[in-house]
């Protein structure tokens, strides 16, 4: 296992919150094998805005504690078998959201603000679960007009993969700002990449245009292919033969257990 | 008269309903839904941009500022149209996206709400769409609202369902009663099999008409120019549905 | 004068809420005298969050019944000639704000949220003179804890140069995302551009990265060296003199009205 | 002992007082601030990353999010310096960068707070940097709170104000107090000249120590490393502090 991986993934602690991204924006599959061989748990998981075969690993790991998220799917291949039987066994706390309320969140955490108001959810079984979301009438109403209000999601720590850096540790993101919203919001940003380019991101105005300065960035490591099984926008599809491989496998523990101990290949 | 497959059906009802839209936005794995939307944009071609928004899509997704753009879109008041399925669906047009029993614990467990709790507020065209049309999924009571149909006085809410599209047919929703009405059946089906497959109440007219079909030179775009789009993003649909005209034509 | 330009300011009407970009995130000046010769006035000016020489121009021309800014002013240059002495003389009227106030009014209206709170404020006399905007106790506090609520700021219409923009209507704002803030916030967005390229700027990921969509775009117009005297990141640099030249014409009305009269060159 | 320019000093002083911070912002037009902390940054070369952002500047900012970006670091307690000029400045360091008599009608009009009301509370390290140093601008109080100087308890206020520079010398400011105490004087000048240039009250120790100047070693760094620097954003700035090194060495 690459040594870079196992140094980022040993700066987790037990019950961190953890942002980590959408199946399509760049997921960190390179991290997902050295959190679980670093073993701290108790994570609270922060889907931004919904989670899939990371989520699902690191639950059938038995490193989480809680899932804040929109959704928990493994796409075109099906539901999330371990994520699935944790919420049947109820050894997981859901955090059941909808996806602008995570980024709501987010956006509190990046304006230093305690909270963000938010359309909609009025009357949801969402809502009625969610003891640490507020309504209040719209003080810009005349009266009624009920709104709620997000608090803001403050991550120790967000994930993810992108197609390069910098040796100033600026990454690119493209057009996948929520990457950029999760740093903003986290207290440390650690990404993997496919290449590390020896050009400094911020020197010409179109790199510059789609780069996370290293400001927010904590660490960086390459890890070539690290989506896979997901695709990098850009880069590479989604390998949805493996992803049905991982559905298949992962409906009973023994078989996620066998599947996990078999190497990751591309 | 040429036949016409039952998807196609459910593709050009979709553009009918879709008809005046500027932007539409569609699930990752929707291709029925997507290729309503380019029905519509190919039917308003000249006359009116359409704009398609597929999500997770690198091609048909034409946002730059990350996944929460498509929400900053519906809160603006830009995107006219959107596609809900739902585990279940309920007679007042609640939509439960998360799970069967009681939550937490559900002894079925769905993916989640995604952006429904939002969307269906602030979306003024819904489109509710499950092909499945079973008791099972069309309930008397949701058993968690992911987002409900129809809201109090005084509750922000310019958007909400217009219709629910099923395999079997088309329903209407009324807001103001609230409730579905039957609007139509699809060719092959008819309005006892749908009262035997439903699960809530609804009104049904003395007569109900059948689902229109597209005319000659609709099936013509429809099989042309929208399938060939479609193919780009939806391989294996496309594939399956270019099979299924040889067979027509056999 | 550019028929094209014409066209664009005869979509604003009299009494419209127009946001203009801060000095060098890329002002329309362009757009400045096709503005005063269509001649629509009693505009409530948002400046984003910043004014300069366009506002100025705007003020003295008699155009403007409402600033709502940041600051305005010529930066090295010195003090807005025009805009001063329609705050002494009391003829417009004036909404002070402060910077990142702007942004979170602009970002309510991008969310479709009816306000944004914002930390600060507090004690000023910034808040003192804004009827307009709300304090409430933080509902997450214990109690206490006073935070202010910006409302959204929703403008007719927003006007901004850019580098360039495609066929489509797909304009390059770089890393300049006020810009696309501005659009997002605006009902209608209008820009001029550099250059206006042949081939589609979302076709690949570098250029999509700093790509407002057509979506948000009305209407765009070439017009090179559209921001001059200001510059143009990545393009040009602002023209010093010339502000200064402006500053001294303007000092008095006459001079405003003889500079304004004046062909502008670049 | 080799001469020292005022604004040697004043860069120097601006130096010191940014001993620890990981990222400081400075104003479009702000040569001596941005001075200060590039000495700073060479000072920490190797020991300690300092960033420094120039508002406005295409090369000295590395921000990608546009001009929101700076009071989005400084609400996530990223911004650990920042500086503030001000029309008026008074004894509570309340700053006034409006303008002078009845608000709005003023009788002389600033540009206008710019971010003042926002950074004030957020930045843990506000420096309040203004060269003229008469009781016009250091007023009793002022007529306009851009920023107030300090925050009644309860309010959210991890930011504040930490010492005020001016020409003539440097106070630091207590928010326990709260006040100004004169902490030195700037060579050639002397505590009772500052005393007849300030509008405000102020504690003053018995005796004023003078500012400290740059040891040999920083000053090498401060003309040659940091003035290189300095002249790709302010040339002319660079340009005028050359000419008087210049007649200071004829």
């Amino acid at each position: 296992m690459n040594a870079d991986l196992r140094a980022m993934a040993s700066r987790i602690r037990p019950g961190m919150r953890v942002a980590l991204p959408v199946d399509y924006a760049g997921v960190s599959m390179a991290m997902t094998r050295p959190m679980i061989a670093h073993g701290a748990g108790d994570l609270h998981l922060i889907c931004v805005p919904t989670g899939g075969l990371q989520v699902d690993q690191l639950v059938g790991a038995g490193l989480v504690r809680t899932v804040e998220t929109s959704a928990v799917s493994l796409g075109e291949a099906g539901g999330a078998p371990r994520f699935n039987q944790a919420v049947k066994d109820g050894t997981i706390r859901l955090r059941d959201a909808t996806c602008p309320a995570i980024h709501a969140g987010l956006m509190a955490a990046q304006k230093g603000s305690p909270f963000m108001p938010m359309r909609g959810l009025i009357g949801t079984d969402v809502l009625r679960h969610r003891d640490d979301w507020q309504v209040i009438d719209n003080p810009f109403a005349g009266g009624g007009d009920p709104v709620v209000l997000i608090p803001a999601i403050h991550p120790d720590v967000a994930i993810f993969h992108a197609p390069m850096a910098d040796r100033s540790g600026n990454v690119w993101i493209g057009r996948r700002r929520e990457l950029a919203a999760m740093a903003y919001a986290s207290a440390e940003t650690l990404v993997t990449v496919e290449r590390i380019v020896e050009h400094n991101l911020l020197a010409d105005e179109a790199t510059a245009a789609g780069t996370l300065p290293a400001l927010y960035v904590t660490a960086v490591a390459e890890a070539p292919r690290g989506a896979w099984p997901y695709g990098l926008w850009g880069e590479y599809a989604t390998d949805t033969d493996e992803l049905l491989r991982y559905a298949r496998a992962a409906r009973t523990a023994e078989g996620f257990a066998k599947y996990m101990a078999g190497e990751a290949s591309a | 008269m040429t036949a016409i497959l039952p998807r196609e059906t459910l593709i050009f009802t979709i553009a009918r309903l879709l008809d005046g839209v500027k932007l539409v936005a569609v699930g990752a794995a929707s291709p029925v839904p997507a290729a309503g939307a380019m029905l519509r944009r190919a039917l308003d071609d000249g006359r009116r941009t359409v704009r398609l928004s597929v999500l997770g899509s690198v091609e048909h997704n034409f946002f730059t500022n990350g996944s929460a753009e498509l929400f900053d879109c519906a809160g603006q008041g830009r995107l006219d149209a959107f596609f809900l399925g739902g585990g279940q669906i309920d007679g007042q047009a609640n939509v439960n996206l998360v799970g069967v029993g009681d939550y937490p614990q559900t002894q079925v467990r769905w993916p989640g709400s995604f952006g429904s709790a939002y969307l269906y507020f602030t979306v003024p065209k819904v489109i509710l769409f499950r092909e499945e049309h079973t008791p099972r999924v069309l309930v008397e009571k949701v058993d968690f609202i992911s987002a409900p149909g129809v809201s109090p006085p005084g509750v922000y809410r310019p958007g909400g369902p217009v219709a629910l599209l099923t395999s079997k047919g088309l329903f209407r929703f009324d807001s103001g009663r609230p409730g579905f009405t039957l609007e139509s059946v699809h060719p092959g089906h008819d309005a006892a099999e749908i009262a035997a497959a439903t699960g809530f109440a609804y009104e049904t007219p003395a007569i109900v008409p059948e689902t229109p079909l597209p005319d000659p030179a609709t099936l013509t775009l429809l099989r042309g120019r929208v399938l060939d789009e479609l193919a780009e993003t939806y391989p294996a649909f496309a594939a399956e549905w270019r099979r299924d005209l040889a067979a027509l034509a056999a």
